[in-house]
């Protein structure tokens, strides 16, 4: 850094002292197709760098130990021969998990942060834990399972692409703005948590859904709503949707679906794909 | 530059501070003091939070053998002697001044610039208070040294506490004043910046405090001029155009001056929409409606999350539609506030409880109190 | 000889190659004469395929072993072997329409009322055929043997 | 002996699409053709046109003047061929000359057909096929008044129409109950006959001459309706039927016109035949039969020729087909004339009797075009006939054929490049 | 509703001239031209009439001129014509005022105030056309520093250097996506920035993948809000990413293409249903504040494997210095600021005309704050937004850009005629269109003729202005305001450009 960087202090907080991937390979420790990664003391491009060597090893299974609030974990690994990865995370994900991911799995035994699954491709991300803000931005493909609550603007600007469509289980309940801008895929809220009679306490759901849908277990207000979605009732196709994912949803977490489905579950739709249509004047 | 921060009053406001960061605080409710370790490694694990042009700290329980002193940190740029002359002849010709000292230091970290930092400790001579109340009279010549002492900069002036705070990452701030070595406090509050403006003064940096009051923030503040012209109003000055520095004024305006409870104030700071308000309740819609209208121009558009705190109380806060994150968690007599759930998990591993409070909704970590736990039964 | 090529995707519809078409065989071979002061206005020898969005001209291929030279009874259409054209002589030509029945592209048009045929004869002494040159959008391209 | 690495017998379209054909393709072969008549090659076809003053006699002429030096044709006129050698590539002229050739062509054409009436050996009756037909005709039309056309077919019709143009009384005899019966429908029939009698000419469909009177010359003839009518002039214009004398008894197969296969090979090794002497390749039918049509009888010779001269090629093009009019009226038909009656295609057809327009096909079970007539407009009708050539199932277009502006535009986009697929440029974007 | 809006054009055919072939008919979108068969008549219906001028171009005997309609309201300071029809059209229809292409209004345009300089006596200037002239340019990060090594008394680069890209000359072409505008515009550009060994913008709208292999190297590529068409081939396909923040004609707002737009094609490259609404919501939602773009920065930096430089545009308003500032510490190899007069295809008139500031003052403050921090080599800068002239282009550099963006100057080069009806989707020039019979005007053989001959020409004349000023290297100008002179500049805006007053 030279003296005027220093007097102003341009400092590069991501790369700056990053290590090389040669200098690390002691926190990796291999065990056949296994690998185990200690990121306790590594950056968030350091512990990149490790998984897509490890992986590029043709290790399929990568654990990662420690982690605590590292971003982007599993971005940078690519998937072109369709090969797939399995990371389990222990303790904290940072933001960004899997942004981008393209097809491969990860678990989180513990919460997550901001941007979970964003703009994501395929693939799966399980949480055991909660996430926060911006869970399953942006994501066209995969599926998400989120075991407790989310935090504002979950499955925000969810898309969906011939045979692509993403999926976002939650548990829990959601904050504001929950599948705001929805534009495609399937997002089911079961709301595990709330109390006898308690209602899901989200505004704004599904303000300028314009695709994809939701699927509710609890009550909400019509003024929770934005006004851009309706309540439906569910049909027998959207049963076996719900049925589909609420197995997975509890196959991951060891519960018993039967109680879930038994309960009564709402559909929000979008009640036109064109919400903005008609407020220009040509 | 900082001459150009010392302007009166402008019919056009030059441009403020946008800052956006990391913040962490941590507060033990019964009062217990601990050390800094948790700040600083919470705050170093968001370390790509910031970007280095800023970085700071308050304590609180800080000075307990002067704790009925008013403790002012105050820099001098440039390292300024003649600077610290007229000052220390203000400072005796205004007050009584106890003890004072230069803020220890560690040589061996190498920050940029760094200015003189001498603290005092102080109290008013009593003649001169005429009817305006110590804190008043702290308040305004603590305002006229900011705003009209050149290279000089006071950092804090509350009792029991003190803010340390420079250009650099938060823990090159905290090896610079050895807080993990020196200091033990019952709050903690940290900040790591992430500037688009003014980098390269100390002043700049977070905490922002006025008496005791401290703020961090993270976010920009959009209704910034409507907000500092209503403080104008009430005789604050802003003169670091940042937007802590007006969330701080704001604070101690309604809190301190007209005693209203964190719990409405937030509500004036991060209302609940008209929407909302039209579902509610007769008594809520009127005192929400009578809320707004009343303190409208305090209203903080755009994005914020900020940590607030006195002596008494550490307080979390995010905009109405919480643009910015935050995350509680609690265990034992210990209350965390973080913009990563990750930083207070660093630094907690077998936390209790960890819950991110809707927007708008304060949580509140008081002394000996539970009331943060209010906000997790509104929370997720 | 060269060769008329379509390029349908650019072609915009505009029918300029039937009016330059008209202008290259009439008398004066300028546009304002042509359509406003002579009393014949001649008939375009090039057609533009409309069905909308899809438009594009079409004019005589002077195929290899074009059927319309089979089918004339009178001998005015000959294959020319030297330039390798597809020529019709109008004045041995008697408007039996065989060539009509015969032209697999429909490149053989009719004037009705004087029962005549014309088609494309590239645009006989000028340098590139009309509706080639004066395409707005180059979707006619006039590829040269030679 | 001479001796030519061609010789075609015959000297009229077919001979000449074959001259032109091997001249395309080899510049070198020497070729002679065998023409019994004395005149240069002259269209049949435009005998109406000739009669009418329409063109010249120059203007008769298929090829201009130095055509055959110019293809390096030797050519014996007026000679005419005895007999064939087959065994021995060689042919005999009446003149006794023998002459060897490499390959042979017949394209002998057709003779008038005379319907066994007697009396029609008389000196003003005609037949409509030669250049020596017309002249006669021609002398003979400045003293007539009164015409008699026997046969209500293409030739007799046209002539019909001159001879009423020329000023002439006109009844055309057909013995079928409608005229054309063979090319177009009831309706077309209807229309034309219409158009003749609007025309004042007479046309009496059902008939034919019962008696012709008169010494040496036709002076009235008697119908079998007992009708009488004045007549001076007697056009006899029934068909042809295919000159096969050089083909009969020596082995080459005939039927009807002498048979050839799809490149127009006789039975005979090295024999090829054309035109309307040959029954050739109807690929609406599938089988072989006589078409002695103009462009049949060009591109017939066109395909010998390359087949002579080594280079495979097949003649899958030929079918029934007419263009012809008849006073304002333009016809023209293709393929199979199918009656309305018949269940087995399926048939769409649009009119207008106002604009006198009219237009029918005919779709096999496949939805491929097998027929077709159009009268009035007639533009763009080559297109049809493509798609009757190409197979192509019309059926998910079927409509549009309707349309009089019907182009390639309105067939569907796959189709339509693949049938323009040389002269387009597609995927410049 | 019966309107009360007056034509905005008259349309004006000379009958000595007309021969009623129709082209007008035929090439005019909106129905203007119609011919009565019965009276062999061509009648305009005036209130159609846009004023793209297709039919003037069109018209082989050139008959026909169109011009602005003279009907005139009372003649009022404050209402304006322009005030009344907008205002009237809102009357009749309740809706927001939209638009396209650059803001039209007489804000100072500086480039109009800003001269050159030119080498006399004292130094020789140099003649381009037979003494090397240097454009090429090379966007990204640069270190302050190599660190060097002797390997046998040979020095050698020990540095790793930060991706940059190598550009022949400094115009790049602008954001515009597939959807905004048609596939034949959108690749003649690619072509033709092929062609010219510079770069092209895919906009938001996705990379189709059939055009990848060919063209990644000259893509840009970028990640927006609406996130469209984004995953990791689509990143790793390109030669830089771009973060779109903001863009100048509408700062701070989003766009919608309309479903009806997007047919096939467009949803596969944008992986979405076919007809469903392109949102693109104002912010990027995983956005709010500075450290959060440096997240996305360094999201797609790990997604690329640290390959590619990562721009990030902003449209230029008010405090757009410090902006920039953040941008580069958050990371960014590539500050690109758009200004009050960038183009668009659609956006709200009341934003598009008031938002934002211009690009010059924003370039210069933006230049000058790096400089002052000490990072303008951590960075590149792209500006963008009414350049229309290769001495837009070098005043942008003097100014501080290392290249600028070319958007409207490259649409007009394909034909625009900037009549500002690109939201309608019915452009007459084939460009800002995805009607089949519409896009098929543009040729792109043509049209990308059109975009490399500009950028040629350009070329020329930036060559021939730099060997002017003696200068033989683009580089040596960037950033050199001495090469500059204000002309009917007030004091601050001399400030605020850095530039002297001609004379000074």
């Amino acid at each position: 850094m030279n003296e005027l960087n220093l007097k102003f202090g341009f400092r590069d907080n991501f790369l700056e002292g990053v290590r090389q991937p040669e200098e690390l390979e002691q926190f990796v420790k291999t065990c056949g197709q296994q690998a185990e990664i200690d990121a306790q003391n590594l950056r968030h491009k350091e512990i990149n760098d490790l998984i897509r060597d490890t992986a590029k090893r043709q290790i399929k299974h990568i654990i990662l130990r420690n982690v605590c609030g590292h971003r982007y974990i599993g971005t940078r690994l690519s998937n072109s021969e369709g090969e797939t990865v399995k990371i389990d995370v222990y303790n904290y994900a940072g933001n960004d998990l899997g942004v981008f991911l393209d097809g491969h799995h990860i678990n989180v035994y513990g919460n997550a942060q901001d941007g979970v699954g964003n703009t994501m491709n395929s693939g799966e991300i399980v949480v055991h834990g909660k996430a926060a803000d911006v869970a399953a931005m942006s994501m066209r493909g995969g599926k998400v399972f989120i075991r407790d609550n989310v935090g504002y603007r979950a499955a925000i600007h969810m898309k969906e692409y011939k045979d692509k469509v993403p999926v976002l289980v939650i548990g829990g309940t959601a904050q504001d703005f929950f599948g705001e801008y929805m534009a495609g895929g399937k997002v089911i809220l079961l709301g595990l948590n709330l109390k006898e009679g308690e209602m899901h306490r989200a505004n704004y759901i599904g303000t300028g859904m314009h695709g994809g849908v939701i699927y509710l277990r609890g009550n909400v207000k019509d003024s929770q709503l934005g006004k851009e979605v309706g309540i439906r009732p569910l049909d027998e196709e959207d049963k076996e949707i719900v049925e589909k994912y609420v197995k997975e949803y509890c196959s991951h977490f060891n519960c018993d679906p039967g109680e879930i489905l038994n309960s009564e579950f709402k559909k929000l739709l979008p009640v036109s794909s064109r919400p903005y249509g008609k407020i220009y004047a040509y | 530059m900082i001459d150009n921060r010392k302007i009166e009053s402008e019919r056009f406001l030059p441009d403020k501070d946008i800052e956006n960061c990391g913040l962490f605080g941590v507060m033990n409710t019964s009062g217990t003091r601990f050390g800094g370790e948790m700040a600083i490694n919470a705050i170093k694990n968001m370390k790509v939070r910031g970007n280095g042009l800023g970085g700071g700290f308050a304590i609180y329980g800080l000075y307990p053998q002067y704790k009925d002193y008013y403790a002012l940190h105050v820099m001098y740029e440039n390292k300024n002697d003649e600077a610290k002359k007229n000052a220390e002849q203000f400072l005796h010709e205004n007050f009584y001044v106890v003890y004072d000292e230069e803020i220890p230091t560690n040589p061996e970290v190498d920050v940029f610039c760094p200015p003189l930092v001498w603290r005092y400790f102080i109290t008013p001579h009593k003649k001169e208070i005429n009817g305006v109340s110590e804190d008043e009279y702290v308040i305004s010549r603590v305002m006229d040294m900011n705003k009209y002492m050149q290279d000089v900069y006071v950092f804090s002036s509350g009792k029991d506490m003190g803010v340390f705070k420079g250009v650099g990452f938060p823990e090159e701030i905290a090896d610079y004043f050895m807080l993990d070595k020196l200091y033990e406090g019952h709050i903690w509050t940290v900040h790591s910046r992430f500037p688009t403006n003014t980098p390269g003064w100390w002043g700049g940096a977070h905490p922002f405090s006025i008496l005791d009051w401290t703020v961090v923030h993270n976010g920009e503040i959009s209704s910034y001029g409507t907000n500092r012209r209503f403080l104008e109003l009430h005789n604050f000055y802003c003169t670091l155009y940042t937007d802590t520095e007006v969330m701080a004024y704001a604070v101690d305006l309604l809190m301190r001056r007209q005693k209203l409870p964190i719990e409405v104030v937030s509500k004036i700071f991060a209302p609940p929409m008209w929407n909302s308000i039209k579902y509610m309740k007769e008594r809520e819609k009127q005192l929400y409606t009578t809320l707004r209208m009343v303190y409208a121009p305090l209203l903080m558009n755009g994005p914020f999350t900020v940590v607030i705190a006195n002596q008494e109380e550490m307080i979390g806060l995010t905009d109405r539609i919480r643009l910015r994150p935050i995350t509680a968690g609690a265990k034992d007599d210990f209350v965390f506030l973080s913009s990563e759930e990750g930083a207070i998990r660093y630094v907690c591993p077998d936390l209790e409880l960890a819950w991110t409070p809707p927007g708008g909704e304060p949580v509140v970590a008081r002394l000996n109190s539970k009331d943060h736990l209010k906000s997790l039964n509104k929370s997720v | 000889m060269g060769k008329i090529q379509v390029k349908p995707e650019v072609c915009i519809g505009c029918h300029l190659c039937e009016i330059w078409c008209q202008v290259a065989h009439s008398k004066s071979k300028n546009i304002i004469k042509t359509f406003l002061y002579e009393k014949t206005i001649p008939m375009s020898r090039v057609v533009v395929e409309e069905n909308l969005p899809l438009t594009f001209p079409m004019q005589c291929r002077h195929c290899q072993e074009p059927d319309c030279v089979s089918a004339c009874i009178s001998g005015a259409l000959i294959k020319d072997s030297a330039s390798g054209k597809v020529i019709h002589d109008p004045s041995k030509c008697v408007g039996c329409f065989s060539c009509v029945m015969a032209c697999p592209y429909g490149n053989i048009f009719v004037n009705e009322k004087t029962r005549e045929i014309v088609k494309c004869d590239l645009c006989e002494g000028l340098d590139e055929p009309y509706c080639v040159s004066h395409c707005p959008n180059e979707a006619l391209v006039y590829v040269s043997d030679d | 002996m001479r001796k030519y690495d061609y010789l075609i017998i015959g000297n009229s379209a077919a001979a000449v699409g074959c001259i032109e054909g091997i001249r395309s393709v080899d510049k070198k072969s020497t070729i002679a053709v065998i023409s019994e008549e004395k005149h240069h090659v002259y269209s049949r076809a435009l005998i109406p046109y000739y009669l009418e003053g329409k063109i010249d006699r120059d203007k008769m002429n298929y090829r201009p003047a130095g055509f055959y030096e110019q293809a390096r044709v030797s050519l014996f006129i007026n000679e005419k061929v005895n007999g064939i050698k087959y065994e021995e590539n060689k042919v005999c002229l009446s003149s006794g000359e023998f002459i060897e050739y490499g390959k042979l062509l017949l394209a002998t054409g057709g003779k008038p057909i005379i319907p066994p009436i007697k009396g029609l050996d008389k000196n003003n009756v005609f037949t409509f096929l030669s250049m020596d037909d017309v002249l006669k005709i021609e002398k003979a039309l400045s003293s007539a008044k009164n015409a008699v056309v026997l046969g209500g077919g293409v030739i007799g019709l046209m002539a019909a129409e001159v001879l009423h143009k020329k000023g002439l009384n006109v009844h055309v005899l057909e013995l079928a109950d409608r005229v054309l019966a063979p090319v177009v429908d009831e309706h077309v029939s209807c229309i034309i006959e219409k158009a003749f009698n609007e025309q004042g000419a007479s046309i009496h469909t059902s008939n034919t001459i019962q008696e012709i009177h008169g010494k040496e010359n036709v002076e009235s003839i008697t119908l079998q309706d007992g009708t009488s009518i004045p007549c001076d002039l007697l056009i006899v214009g029934v068909g042809v039927s295919p000159r096969v004398e050089l083909a009969e008894g020596t082995g080459m197969e005939v039927n009807r016109g002498i048979v050839v296969n799809k490149k127009m090979q006789t039975t005979v090794p090295g024999v090829f035949a054309c035109g309307d002497c040959a029954s050739i390749y109807d690929f609406i039918l599938g089988e072989n039969r006589p078409l002695p049509l103009w462009p049949n009888a060009y591109a017939g010779g066109r395909v010998a020729a390359f087949n002579m001269a080594g280079i495979e090629k097949e003649y899958t093009w030929g079918t029934s087909m007419n263009s012809m009019h008849f006073f304002d009226l333009n016809i023209i038909n293709a393929g199979l004339n199918i009656s309305y009656s018949n269940s087995e295609y399926e048939i769409i057809h649009t009119e207008d009797e106002n604009k006198k327009t009219y237009r029918k096909f005919v779709l096999d079970k496949n939805g491929v075009l097998v027929g077709l007539i159009l009268a009035g407009p007639i533009a763009r009708a080559g297109i049809f006939l493509n798609l009757m050539r190409k197979n192509v199932d019309v059926r998910p277009f079927k409509e549009e054929l309707l349309c009089e502006n019907f182009g390639y535009a309105s067939i569907p986009e796959e189709l339509r490049w693949t049938l323009l697929k040389d002269d387009v440029i597609l995927g410049v974007v | 509703m019966y309107s009360h809006l007056l034509p905005e054009f008259v349309v004006e055919r000379r009958e000595d001239r007309c021969i009623r072939c129709r082209a007008c008919e035929r090439q005019c979108p909106n129905g203007v031209h119609v011919y009565d068969s019965d009276l062999d008549t061509m009648f305009s219906l005036e209130e159609n009439c846009v004023g793209c001028q297709r039919c003037a171009v069109i018209c082989p005997t050139n008959a026909l001129s169109v011009r602005h309609h003279p009907a005139e309201y009372r003649k009022n300071s404050s209402w304006t014509r322009d005030r009344f029809q907008n205002l009237k059209k809102q009357a009749e229809t309740g809706g927001v005022v939209l638009t396209g292409s650059g803001n039209d209004k007489s804000y100072r345009i500086y480039w109009d105030h800003l001269v050159l300089n030119a080498s006399q006596v004292t130094n020789p200037s140099i003649d381009p056309l037979r003494e090397p002239m240097e454009l090429k340019t090379f966007i990204g990060r640069k270190p302050d520093t190599l660190k060097i090594n002797m390997e046998d008394g040979e020095p050698r680069v020990e540095s790793e250097l930060h991706p940059n890209l190598e550009l022949e000359t400094p115009i790049v072409f602008s954001a515009m996506s597939y959807g905004a505008i048609s596939y034949r515009a959108y690749k003649s550009l690619a072509r033709a920035a092929k062609e010219s060994g510079t770069l092209f913008n895919t906009g938001e709208g996705g990379l189709p993948a059939e055009m990848r292999a060919e063209f990644g190297s000259n893509a840009v590529v970028q990640c927006a809000s609406g996130r469209f068409g984004v995953d990791k081939d689509y990143l790793n396909s390109a030669a830089m990413l771009e973060i779109k923040i903001g863009q100048g004609a509408k700062p701070g707002i989003g766009g919608h293409l309309p479903g009806e737009k997007v047919a096939e094609h467009i949803a596969v490259t944008r992986m979405i249903p076919r007809g469903t609404d392109a949102l693109s919501p104002a912010p990027q939602h995983d956005i709010y504040s500075i450290e959060d773009l440096s997240m996305l920065i360094y999201a797609l930096k790990e997604a690329t494997n640290y390959e590619k430089p990562v721009s990030v545009k902003v449209a230029a308003v008010h405090n757009v210095a410090a902006i920039a500032s953040g941008i580069v510490r958050a990371g960014a190899d590539i500050v690109a600021i758009d200004g009050l007069r960038g183009g668009t295809g659609a956006a709200p008139l009341a934003t598009r005309d008031n938002v934002g500031i211009p690009m010059e003052l924003a370039l210069a403050a933006v230049d000058k704050r790096l400089r002052d921090e000490g990072i303008r080599n951590k960075c590149s800068i792209l500006a963008a937004s009414g350049i229309r002239c290769s001495s837009d282009v070098i005043k942008a550099i003097a100014l501080g850009a290392d290249a600028v963006y070319i958007g409207t100057a490259a649409l007009v080069a394909m034909g625009c005629t900037l009549c500002q009806k690109c939201y309608t989707g019915k452009c007459a020039w084939g460009i800002c269109t995805q009607d089949p019979y519409l896009v098929k005007r543009l040729n792109p053989e043509i049209s990308t003729q059109r975009l490399v001959n500009l950028l040629s020409g350009w070329s020329h004349e930036i060559k021939e202005m730099l060997g002017g000023m003696g200068i033989n290297a683009v580089e040596s100008l960037r950033g050199n305001r001495e090469h500059l002179r204000g002309i009917g500049l007030q004091e601050w805006e001399l400030n605020t450009l850095g530039v002297k007053g001609a004379g000074e």
